[in-house]
């Protein structure tokens, strides 16, 4: 292979090449430019499922809630008082960010299972002030009229920018991933012992890991909130959070293209879908046995190694290495 | 004061649900370290399916229903705790695809109506305290549950053998407990107890197809306030979050109610209660 | 300028695992930590690095108490440490995992890391430099594209070695790095290990294989059941009646 | 160094050929053969680390392993360990982990009597009581209030509940105080008498001495010396084999 292609930033390449070929054969239909918008906002909620998750080991219930937060804040700025846009992503980046840190850092001590159960819990809490922030958040109603960003402000204009933003995330991940921070976290995520005695700060480390990811689904928050102009509290619900999760977890949440290839399958077959009430059966049917087949996703996989494996079964033991070395 | 009797008497009815969704969040959690968030799907099923039957014969479907699909949980738990490959958080996700699955499934039958029997519309009154008749059957079936589980897990072979591989999986397996079927049983005993639970709710409070997420969350919550480790402490964990829940909704104004109850939750895990364990004798 | 253990007592409930153990670790020497299992050895290392708490005592480098700090900071001071039992995600590389070491050195932010400035390309290339120097050190280059469960168990440990190491430590903590390893690796090892304390790195180590102690180390600390039962060089110490009863078992004579 | 350690006269309980054992794909010990006759004791000795838990862990089926395991005729390779429990092998593990802290002593040993008939629990319960009388009196205590000692007896009680054939034992001796190793050489004594074939792995030598009939000495995971007790006494030999002095 050439040193080209293996370079971290080459799946970046593949999806540059792969959205400019498909940009002028959809750029007639407003109709797909759009869903191209919303992939590429599902991509963006997915790479923080994948930073958190894929990463972290954080799985992340919440990746819609942190985009209701950046939306919302956007929505706010921009109907309420005027400012402009860029002023709502300043916002979107950070509240997030603000909201996860000081969570993680309460929950994640050693074992991020308590964690995800937490972001269940503020998925909840967080549909519930919406409802509740009548003044604020418009309540059951919503917040209409969200102006659109003035130097996107056509649907295709729209697609170049988010698409661009998903470029952007992406190589700041993949440079991020092949840093001194992100061989820490991989090794907290693996073995927090082992990370302590590298002299990382574990749950400092992982707690910030956990608000950059939330950032970026602020940010698609903000992108969400800007293409749709209206911003509800059915907007981005728990619902949509599950569905995210599962997009990461269908791609592969620790490769870098899983989570936007998970978008993009799901956005799609979501178009096709008969009826919004059957979706959760074929989504959880879908993670199911994504999980059961491969569990590290599409991406995640060594197809190869595991039709090897197949024919080669062995004998079940019981959780030997799990309680070894640590009594 | 008689109100706030009558409040904490009604927390109490709706936390004895609550603690019988706590008793399978900790066995589950104990015996093989995850958490199952479809246990409240299952009770919404339950909810559902003995709504839609009615009846004796609705209880009982609405519990075989939810047997059965906690046994689908735990082949898929079983297959994804492979052995060097335990993941709880893989099987946490497996059991939140099998919650979704459920909940849609409800959807698309049962549609968005909620769902509530209230067979009695008298009260007895004692002392000026008005109870439903049906805290006296929530109260009556818990407790034949507990005395049942108390006896299954303390005096049968079988639930020594639980107890001993939620203790010590390996030491169990030295000596001939078959530990992997006896998580797989665990499970079973998770969604019977959820369907219990979905029963009572249905002549309690009631339930929509959106349940079934908060109602996990009651259980965990239950679970965790007094410590994992017991199902009396789930128990009394139940009727705090009833109670505390009650008390909201009876002096607090709308979405409050359901808010603080998560919020003591998230307080009691940022507590630290589901973590303590690593560093045992300091051997590393 | 040293590493100075002043009583250290540390328990798990109600068992005192280790008691009233002091030692001095100078910069420069080899000193090593022998005793059956049980008798405290790994937790002293623990209690050292932070990873538990004693109950009494103080724990100093370089003057700087640390008995309070958290183990990061710790290693930020300049220990290192191995496992007795190496603890390293399976899949990944030898080289990525000596990476890892680095963590401590690193002084590149997350955005500037993340935006690839031109300071973290550099710190990043320095990195893989001095990473493939330690590899070589340690002749694991040839090793150094295959995952951690590829590896021999002895490489591990020489892979464990490296990685501690990698932030260029003041002292250097070993759990039996020896355990496991070949004839051929472990004296590969011991002149590693030598030549780390040449450089001016303190070790300790907690070894086993007493023929490698005598062969590195200027003192030995000898613990039983928690407590010192006597130090001094090894040539004495292997003479000693009491050691030789200890470490053999005498109660089962 | 291809030792003929099968070869003693009499029906073999336990033999085992070309035995391996892995964590993950890492091989800890290989190509070990060995073979035990009813009412023998055999010692794994070898240095921390030389594989010796991995062995007996690999025999019990808790850890991957391979080769042929065969007790009294019957193959247990690629078993679950808990069936290999119910076919005649019992594990008394490093640090008594075969015991469960949280329960009383009377319920360990019923965990251990679970597997035999009714009818024979009792008297197996009187045997394991007239072996470690001990244990009659701490009847009620959590096992895991017992000292080390009694905590090592009910181990051993547990693991010979169900009438094993092997008893295989990891450092039993490990942190123990003097006293208790009194008590345990002479039940190991008892159950030899009584036909219990048992593999022993210990780091000390002087106690393995006191109460073995042969030894095997493991390195880097594989046998590299065997012999009959008398080899123990000889306290320069040990001193060769574990300190790796004689060596320089």
């Amino acid at each position: 292979m050439p040193a080209v292609l293996r370079s971290r930033l080459a799946p970046i390449g593949l999806l540059v090449v792969i959205i400019a070929a498909m940009t002028p054969l959809i750029a007639g239909s407003a109709f797909w430019l759009d869903n191209s918008v919303l992939v590429a906002i599902f991509s963006l909620l997915a790479l923080s499922v994948g930073m958190a998750y894929g990463q972290a080991g954080i799985l992340s219930m919440a990746p819609a809630a942190f985009g209701a937060i950046g939306a919302f804040a956007t929505s706010i700025v921009t109907t309420r008082y005027g400012l402009s846009p860029l002023v709502g992503l300043a916002l979107a980046l950070l509240l997030p960010a603000v909201v996860a840190y000081p969570m993680a850092r309460a929950i994640t001590r050693l074992s991020p299972l308590p964690l995800s159960i937490a972001t269940l819990l503020l998925s909840l809490v967080l549909e519930l002030a919406i409802r509740e922030g009548k003044g604020l958040t418009g309540g059951y109603i919503g917040i209409s009229g969200i102006p659109p960003l003035w130097f996107a402000d056509s649907v295709f204009a729209m697609h170049v920018l988010s698409w661009g933003l998903v470029v952007v995330v992406l190589f700041l991940y993949a440079n991020l991933t092949d840093s001194a921070v992100g061989r820490a976290v991989k090794t907290a995520r693996h073995d927090p012992l082992r990370a302590t005695a590298d002299g990382v700060n574990v749950p400092a480390l992982l707690a910030s890991y956990f608000a950059i990811s939330a950032s970026v689904s602020g940010l698609a928050g903000w992108l969400y909130a800007h293409h749709l102009t209206y911003m509800g509290p059915d907007s981005l619900t728990m619902h949509v959070s599950i569905k995210v999760v599962l997009m990461a977890v269908i791609g592969g949440a620790s490769t870098l293209l899983g989570p936007v290839l998970g978008a993009a399958f799901l956005t799609l077959l979501t178009l096709y879908l008969p009826a919004a009430e059957t979706q959760g059966m074929i989504f959880g049917g879908v993670l199911i046995f994504v999980l059961l087949v491969a569990p590290n996703g599409v991406l995640g996989t060594d197809w190869g190694k595991l039709i090897a494996r197949r024919s080669d079964k062995q004998p079940m033991a019981v959780r030997p290495a799990a309680t070894e070395g640590t009594a | 004061m008689y109100e706030l009797v009558e409040y904490l008497l009604r927390g109490a009815l709706l936390g004895i649900t609550y603690g019988l969704l706590a008793f399978p969040v900790s066995l589950l959690f104990s015996t093989t370290g995850s958490v199952d968030v479809a246990l409240g799907a299952y009770a919404v099923l339950a909810v559902a399916v003995a709504y839609s039957i009615g009846g004796p014969v609705g209880i009982l479907a609405a519990i075989l229903a939810t047997v059965f699909a906690s046994f689908v949980v735990g082949i898929i738990s079983l297959r994804l705790n492979r052995p060097g490959a335990v993941d709880h958080v893989t099987a946490v996700l497996g059991t939140f695809g099998l919650a979704m699955f459920l909940e849609s499934l409800i959807l698309s039958v049962f549609g968005t109506n909620p769902m509530i029997r209230q067979p009695f519309d008298t009260f007895w009154n004692i002392g000026g305290i008005r109870i439903s008749p049906q805290t006296g059957i929530n109260a009556a079936v818990c407790l034949v549950i507990l005395t049942a589980l108390f006896v299954v897990l303390r005096k049968t072979p079988f639930g020594r053998s639980m107890r001993a591989s939620a203790a010590n999986p390996v030491g169990a397996s030295l000596n001939g407990i078959p530990v992997r079927q006896i998580w797989f049983a665990t499970y079973l005993l998770g969604g019977l107890l959820a369907g219990v639970a979905g029963v009572l709710i249905l002549y309690t409070t009631g339930a929509d197809y959106s349940s079934a997420f908060t109602l996990t969350i009651w259980g965990f919550g239950s679970a965790i306030i007094f410590g994992m480790n017991s199902p009396l402490r789930g128990f009394a964990g139940g009727l705090i979050i009833g109670m505390v829940q009650a008390l909201c909704s009876g002096y607090l104004p709308g979405a409050w109610a359901t808010a603080i109850p998560l919020v003591v939750i998230f307080v009691v895990l940022s507590m630290g209660r589901m973590n303590q364990i690593v560093s045992t004798g300091g051997r590393v | 300028m040293t590493v100075q253990v002043k009583d250290i007592t540390v328990r798990f409930g109600g068992v005192t695992a280790v008691k009233d153990v002091s030692l001095k670790l100078p910069p420069g020497k080899i000193v090593a930590v022998i005793g059956p299992n049980g008798s405290g050895k790994s937790t002293l290392f623990n209690a050292i690095t932070g990873m538990v708490k004693p109950a009494a005592g103080t724990i100093e480098v370089d003057d700087t108490r640390i008995d309070a700090m958290p183990p990061y900071r710790r290693i930020g001071l300049g220990l290192a440490r191995t496992f007795q039992t190496p603890r390293f995600d399976p899949k990944v590389t030898v080289s990525e995992a000596v990476m890892c070491g680095f963590y401590p050195v690193h002084r590149t932010g997350v955005f500037s890391a993340m935006l690839r400035l031109p300071k973290a390309v550099a710190e990043e290339g320095d990195f893989r430099e001095r990473c493939s120097d330690i590899l070589d050190d340690l002749r694991l280059s040839e090793f150094r594209s295959l995952t951690m469960n590829e590896l021999p168990m002895g490489r591990v440990r020489l892979v464990e070695v490296a990685r501690a190491v990698a932030n260029r430590p003041k002292y250097i903590l070993l759990d039996e790095p020896a355990a496991g390893l070949e004839r051929e690796e472990q004296r590969m090892l011991s002149r590693e290990i030598r030549k780390l304390a040449d450089r001016g790195v303190g070790v300790l180590l907690v070894e086993h294989n007493f023929g490698l102690i005598r062969e590195l180390a200027e003192h030995v600390v000898v613990l039983k059941d928690g407590a010192k039962l006597l130090e001094g060089e090894p040539e004495t110490i292997a003479k000693d009646r009491a050691f030789i009863d200890v470490y053999l078992g005498s109660a089962g004579r | 160094m291809n030792m003929q350690l099968g070869s003693a006269p009499g029906a073999s309980v336990l033999s085992c050929k070309g035995l391996s054992a892995r964590y993950h794909r890492v091989t800890v010990v290989s190509g070990v053969d060995l073979s035990l006759r009813a009412g023998e004791m055999l010692a794994v000795l070898g240095s921390n680390g030389a594989g010796k838990s991995s062995m007996l862990q690999a025999i019990a089926g808790v850890v991957r392993g391979g080769g042929e395991i065969n007790v009294n005729g019957r193959s247990l390779g690629g078993m679950s360990a808990h069936k290999r429990a119910l076919h005649g092998l019992s594990l008394v593990p490093e640090q008594r982990r075969n015991i469960f802290p949280t329960m009383t002593v009377r319920e360990n040993i019923d965990i251990g009597l679970a597997l035999l008939p009714a009818s024979e629990r009792e008297a197996q319960r009187a045997f394991i009581i007239d072996l470690f009388p001990i244990l009659q009196t701490r009847e009620t205590a959590m096992a895991g209030m017992l000292s080390g000692g009694e905590q090592q007896m009910l181990a051993i009680g547990l693991a010979l509940g169900r009438k094993p054939a092997v008893l295989a034992l990891d450092e039993p001796s490990q942190g123990l105080a003097p006293a208790v190793f009194d008590i345990l050489a002479a039940a190991f004594d008892r159950l030899k008498k009584g036909g219990l074939a048992l593999l022993l792995a210990e780091q000390n030598v002087p106690f393995a001495a006191r109460i073995v009939d042969r030894y095997v000495v493991l390195s880097h995971g594989h046998i590299v010396r065997s012999g009959d007790r008398a080899d123990l006494d000889d306290p320069q030999r040990i001193a060769e084999a574990f300190l790796g002095t004689g060596r320089g």
